[in-house]
């Protein structure tokens, strides 16, 4: 069947920062990959670059090899050498991207914006002139129901909450019904309960529809708990990638500490990770 | 490549267990006001484009049946005669400076008002009024404003840059105010909330949002100031436009064609020079 | 008044010329010399702004047309010195009615028939050939209201009622020789289209205004210079090349009195015109139309003298 | 209230310790580029303002030392005589239904060009003949149209319709398109990453965030084709600017006030209309 | 001294949805308090009510009292029955707010946007004209080091990735100088070192400087860890007010659990929570 992502060899060059460095991956269909790394690490321009939303450097300077810069989703190309797939669009409708800003369109309802989650699969036309049947849209209604937002359905995307608005994004991406589904940081401003409902969701289409999954995640318990397999980046390369379970505290330590002016690590680390079992190291008393 | 029955078959297994213990889903209601408010709207709009119809009198059938009258009107044009270069040279120059003063000063006019006429900026107190003092610098005719000033300054380009000053500033201060009631509120509130006074607000949230758009309108009107002729001809400050006036009523139409392409490069230059200012601030 | 330095020369497009600042450009020179002092033209293709300008001391000497300079004299307190000349030595141009060649109208009664199946391309209202001359001799002195004869009346300037009449989208329409003569020599072929079906009286030419309030050394000093423009000195070859690029022959002398026909004209247009008013008070529109009648008593007695 | 050095007192203590451990702070470098060919462009400016300052024949002072003709100037227009409106009104109408298919039209060839014209929806290849050819549109003077399409359509309001049409439709497809280069590109890069082609990209990611201002656009140009005069003049179409127009040039000026008051008034509306519609999309 | 932030039975309706619900709640001078509760509860409303940048409901319909609706902020009414109080602008720079969505402007540079947190101390003619001193500006790179972004200071708000975004408004904020500090959601996007770092820091200026900080937060590790005092919203009402040690799993659990729609509740709540110390639980095999 072959691997549901490949990267070869990217890099990605904003002036003169370079947010990616000859990065390679292979990710095989119906796995659950997390992305971890600290801020500015270049998750999210992995993410926007396998979509094909962005495109990479032209030539992969790291890269010996002729296929510098190449990246293969569901064994068609989307990108090689900073050039995009002509193609791309077909591609796309089987790609669900959930983005870290949410990029939902303000000025319409939140049903809109999810059922427009359809229009990469639906007869150009129709989605064209907005005609969508009662159907799809009873399919957007199912999968803001999975997100625990159904009751929303008729406010304007810019009216919702912060945490609302992210659901909103999941909602558009599951309505989707992608092959792969990349998701940039799903559950940062979700409560508990919601996160952990977002993550089951994404668990269980991975595991009962054969999904392929890359996730970022800032909060490594969820990278642990949900996916068998990490990656991690520093400063755009790829520093780590194995199985989630050997992620050890001394790593991570090293992963979030050494970036440079991320300055001293110290033990609050794995505690803030590892849950805080004892309230009482408090470093503040309350004046009240 | 991908089909919609074998993705709906994904799907339901996607969104899981369809029916059992997931409570009735419900498509959120129409908005019943709205719905009425924008039907009426489109049944009166519909209207209107009936009625005037007649009154327009319609008929785009003759544009087709006489073709040819206008093929022949067009043939006319050609080849274009540059012999008087030199002239339309030396009027464009006029025009642009003319041109040049008159939007420079509407647009330092236009940004005050234009401010103050936005809702989301200033209090309805002070946009009204505004407002209202903008659509009549707009709707009082250029030409009214040509002679109120001709009377002062006498006739010359400086009638032409005080009439054009205050017809663009109406124009401009309209098109202004309704860029800032379309940004994106957010930013604002960030500056609000650092305690900065209300002009602060402007200068940081605001205009560094509006300014794309801001330049493109003085652009735009920088532009069809220089193609104006009504103004400048009621001044005598003559200029390109007034000389393609006068082309035109004596039927010298080689010439004609040649000043429209001087006015087509410039215009196009003028586009050029807004897309890469813009592009610089975007 | 005080001695001029610079003298504001206000040139406008009139009906009967064409206005380019080049060909103007030797007359002026000339002009600045023998006048001894600045002369500062500006051409404006509308006339409103120039006599609005010479009624605040903005505009000191003008060249109008007939409507035109009757304004400025009634409304900018100016006054008629001298007169252009055709250069072919006409002293006017004619008013007229064209149609199209293959139209079966030929002679002004065609159109007074009222059959509502004509369409007329009127000339624009302040126009003198267009609007004025035609309304009165072609309609009132026939009794023809043109809006209850005509299937369609349209206003439009010279240019644009040519071509209409060229590409038969009316039946006819009025126009005036010299704009008749610049379509035979830029637009020929819409001119073999042409054909002229009434001529008018003739139109006095051009007249030259200036101030009333310049003082008499200087409207002196400027009627010599007019008036011997060709005529008098050394160049007198070299002037009247200069004025027959301008389409014109040496100046003749004039006065407010050129203005009379016109002035009758323009009356009789406001008499008929507050006759149909229906919304005025009946006693306020009789005492308006005595005065105008009185004006018109008036204007016949100085036109014959 | 609060003082700076109070404030600075308390704040190295917020960012606590200075010196000691931190590195060296450095404000990041000037683009150095950027810099220069900013203050290369304001030198121009001001260079062609300088310039145009001659030709415009500038004389501030006189605007000040005249104000009484001005004032005598303006006291003609008053009282205004509304004696004649029924004229008034019915012309208003006339140019209100030309301009309303002149205006209609003009949108409806926009909103493709405009769009087309946009550097972030279309590729350059569209784009760069698509503004030319808008330019031109705009460029080409009205009155070169009006008797383009007298030729074909003969006299009247359809030939205004005609000659509006196109020169409005390239001004708008320039404003429309620059609004939508202003636009925010998340919001479409959510609708691009469903797979949805260029058109719907369009549709639900561009058009929501461009409507304010396209419908803000539209009602502007509707408003300035109900005041022209122009074009409607040429074509012996008739309307509310001919009736001004003529107004002026017959110094009837008691009737000139009586008409722009209506116009006034027509913008008035017009412009609260667009208010109205835009809060109703905003 | 008095008390930093006094709202008093406030209600906000949203045409007909009630965001927030005659809501009490006192925070005295010096206190850090963790703002908590599911997505759509309504800590945004609340914090942007707090700093005047929304106005409360014309009158509380749940109170019977004259003074519904009334917000005290430093002694000071901010706004009281939907009416904001004139003199708020002064009052306003002595709050400082960290929004859940950053609200940068996205064409200036992060430095220029870091400064801007001095606009409500300095000569209004200063700020107006954009001229910082170079002081002002080394204010602002020292408030961009702390939280680990002074390397970007040049680069554009819009180019900058989500955790960067979300430091530079906490680096504005914290540039302001305020009194009290509203933070919302301050450390969603942020990795765990990030994350640890900026609680750290505003724990400080809490300790140090005496500053009242009221912090919406979604991981109530962090609040349980940070803050003294606990208030919990749910759906628009005040459900839990009292030290962060006394908050319990279970009550979490109904915290999070019982919003209508947010469904059924699992023990994986707590472990989320609490961290994950058997990644062996893991639901699905990895397939690579
Ligand atoms: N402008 C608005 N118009 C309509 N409803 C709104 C508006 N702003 C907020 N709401 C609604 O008010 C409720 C509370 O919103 P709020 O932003 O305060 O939630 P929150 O607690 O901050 O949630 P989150 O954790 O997701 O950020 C939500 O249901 C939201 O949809
Ligand atoms: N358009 C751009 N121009 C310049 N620099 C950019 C641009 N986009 C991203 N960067 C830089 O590239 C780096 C990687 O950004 P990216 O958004 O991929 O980080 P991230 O890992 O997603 O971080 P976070 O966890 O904060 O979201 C950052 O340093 C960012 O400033
Ligand atoms: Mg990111
Ligand atoms: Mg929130």
């Amino acid at each position: 069947m072959g691997s549901a992502i490949k990267v070869d060899g990217l890099s990605k060059t904003f002036r003169k920062h370079r947010a990616l460095n000859n990065v390679s991956l292979t990710v095989d269909r119906g796995e659950m990959v997390a992305l971890i790394g600290a801020s500015g690490s270049g998750k999210s321009t992995l993410i926007r670059l396998i979509s094909g939303l962005e495109r990479g450097d032209k030539t992969g300077a790291a890269s010996q090899a002729g296929n510098s810069g190449r990246i293969q989703v569901l064994g068609s190309p989307v990108q090689d050498g900073g050039q995009l797939n002509r193609s791309i669009r077909n591609l796309r409708a089987r790609i669900g991207v959930i983005f870290q800003q949410f990029n939902l369109v303000n000025r319409l309802s939140l049903l809109t914006n999810v059922v427009l989650g359809v229009l990469g699969r639906i007869p150009a036309w129709r989605g064209t002139l907005g005609l969508f049947t009662r159907e799809e849209k009873m399919l957007a209604m199912e999968a803001l129901r999975r997100v625990g937002m159904d009751q929303y359905a008729g406010q304007r995307a810019s009216t919702l909450s912060g945490g609302q608005q992210q659901r909103a994004a999941i909602a558009r991406a599951l309505m989707q019904g992608a092959e792969v589904l990349l998701a940039d940081e799903p559950i940062a401003s979700l409560d508990p309960e919601s996160a952990r409902r977002v993550m089951e969701n994404m668990a269980r289409i991975n595991r009962e529809d054969g999904i392929t999954i890359v996730v970022s995640l800032h909060q490594v318990a969820y990278a642990m708990r949900y996916c068998p397999r990490t990656v991690a980046l520093r400063a755009g390369e790829v520093v780590y990638d194995g199985p989630s379970e050997a992620l050890t505290p001394s790593f991570l330590r090293e992963l979030y500490g050494a970036d440079s002016e991320e300055l001293v690590m110290d033990e609050t680390l794995s505690g803030a990770i590892h849950g805080v079992e004892a309230p009482q190291q408090m470093p503040i008393a309350a004046t009240a | 490549m991908t089909d919609i029955t074998q993705h709906n078959g994904r799907q339901s297994g996607q969104f899981g267990t369809p029916g059992g213990e997931s409570k009735s889903l419900e498509l959120p209601p129409r908005d019943l006001k709205r719905s009425v408010t924008s039907l009426l709207g489109w049944g009166l709009f519909f209207l209107v484009l009936m009625w005037s119809w007649e009154g327009a009198e319609m008929r785009p059938l003759d544009l087709f049946i006489y073709a040819g009258n206008m093929s022949e009107f067009a043939a006319g044009f050609f080849p274009p005669d540059f012999h008087e270069w030199p002239t339309f040279l030396e009027q464009m120059l006029i025009t642009v400076q003319i041109a040049v003063w008159g939007t420079v000063l509407s647009v330092i006019c236009a940004i005050p008002c234009g401010v103050l006429s936005a809702e989301n900026v200033a209090p309805w107190w002070i946009v009204q009024p505004m407002r209202r003092l903008m659509d009549a610098a707009r709707a009082i005719n250029e030409m009214v404003f040509a002679m109120l000033f001709v009377v002062a300054v006498g006739l010359g380009p400086f009638a032409g840059v005080l009439a054009l000053w205050i017809h663009t500033t109406g124009i401009l201060a309209k098109l202004f105010s309704e860029a800032v009631e379309a940004i994106d509120p957010r930013p604002v509130e960030g500056i609000r909330a650092t305690g900065a006074g209300k002009v602060q607000e402007v200068i940081f949230g605001v205009i560094p949002q509006v300014m794309p758009l801001w330049i493109s309108y003085s652009l735009y009107r920088f532009e069809s100031n220089v193609r104006s002729a009504t103004v400048l001809g009621i001044v005598g400050a003559g200029g390109i436009g007034v000389v393609l006036w006068e082309y035109i009523r004596g039927f010298y139409y080689a010439e004609t064609a040649a000043v429209i392409i001087i006015i087509i490069a410039t215009v196009t230059v003028l586009d050029l020079i807004s897309q890469r200012l813009r592009k610089m601030v975007l | 008044a005080e001695k001029l330095e610079t003298l504001n020369f206000g040139i406008i497009s009139t009906e009967s010329s064409q206005n380019l600042k080049t060909v103007w450009d030797p007359f002026l020179a000339d002009m600045e010399k023998k006048l001894g002092m600045k002369v500062k033209a500006f051409f404006a293709p509308d006339y409103a702004g120039v006599i609005e300008g010479m009624r605040f001391n903005k505009v000191d000497v003008a060249w109008f047309g007939n409507k035109s300079a009757m304004e400025a004299v009634d409304r900018a307190g100016g006054e008629v010195f001298v007169q252009t000349v055709d250069v072919t030595g006409n002293p006017g141009y004619w008013s007229l009615l064209l149609a199209h060649k293959d139209s079966k109208l030929e002679k002004l009664e065609d159109v007074l028939s009222c059959q509502g199946d004509l369409a007329f391309g009127n000339g624009d209202p302040n126009s003198t050939s267009g609007f004025l001359v035609p309304s009165y001799y072609v309609f009132a002195q026939n009794n023809v209201d043109p809006k209850n004869c005509y299937k369609t009346v349209r206003s439009a300037n010279h240019e644009t009622n040519a071509l209409a009449v060229a590409n038969k989208q009316v039946d006819f329409a009025t126009n005036n020789t010299e704009s008749l003569s610049r379509i035979k020599e830029n637009n020929p072929k819409a001119f073999e289209n042409l054909k002229i079906i009434w001529q008018s009286p003739l139109i006095p030419a051009d007249p030259i205004v200036y101030r009333t309030n310049l003082s008499d050394e200087t409207k002196a000093q400027l009627k010599a210079f007019f008036l011997g423009y060709g005529r008098l000195g050394t160049d007198v070859e070299k002037e009247k090349k200069i004025l027959a690029d301008l389409q014109w022959a040496p100046f003749r002398d004039s006065s407010n009195a050129q203005l009379y026909p016109i002035r009758q004209l323009q009356l009789f247009r406001d008499k008929v015109k507050l006759q149909g008013d229906d919304r005025m008070d009946a006693s306020e529109r009789n005492s308006k139309i005595a005065g105008i009648e009185e004006k018109l008593d008036t204007l016949k007695i100085l036109a014959n003298n």
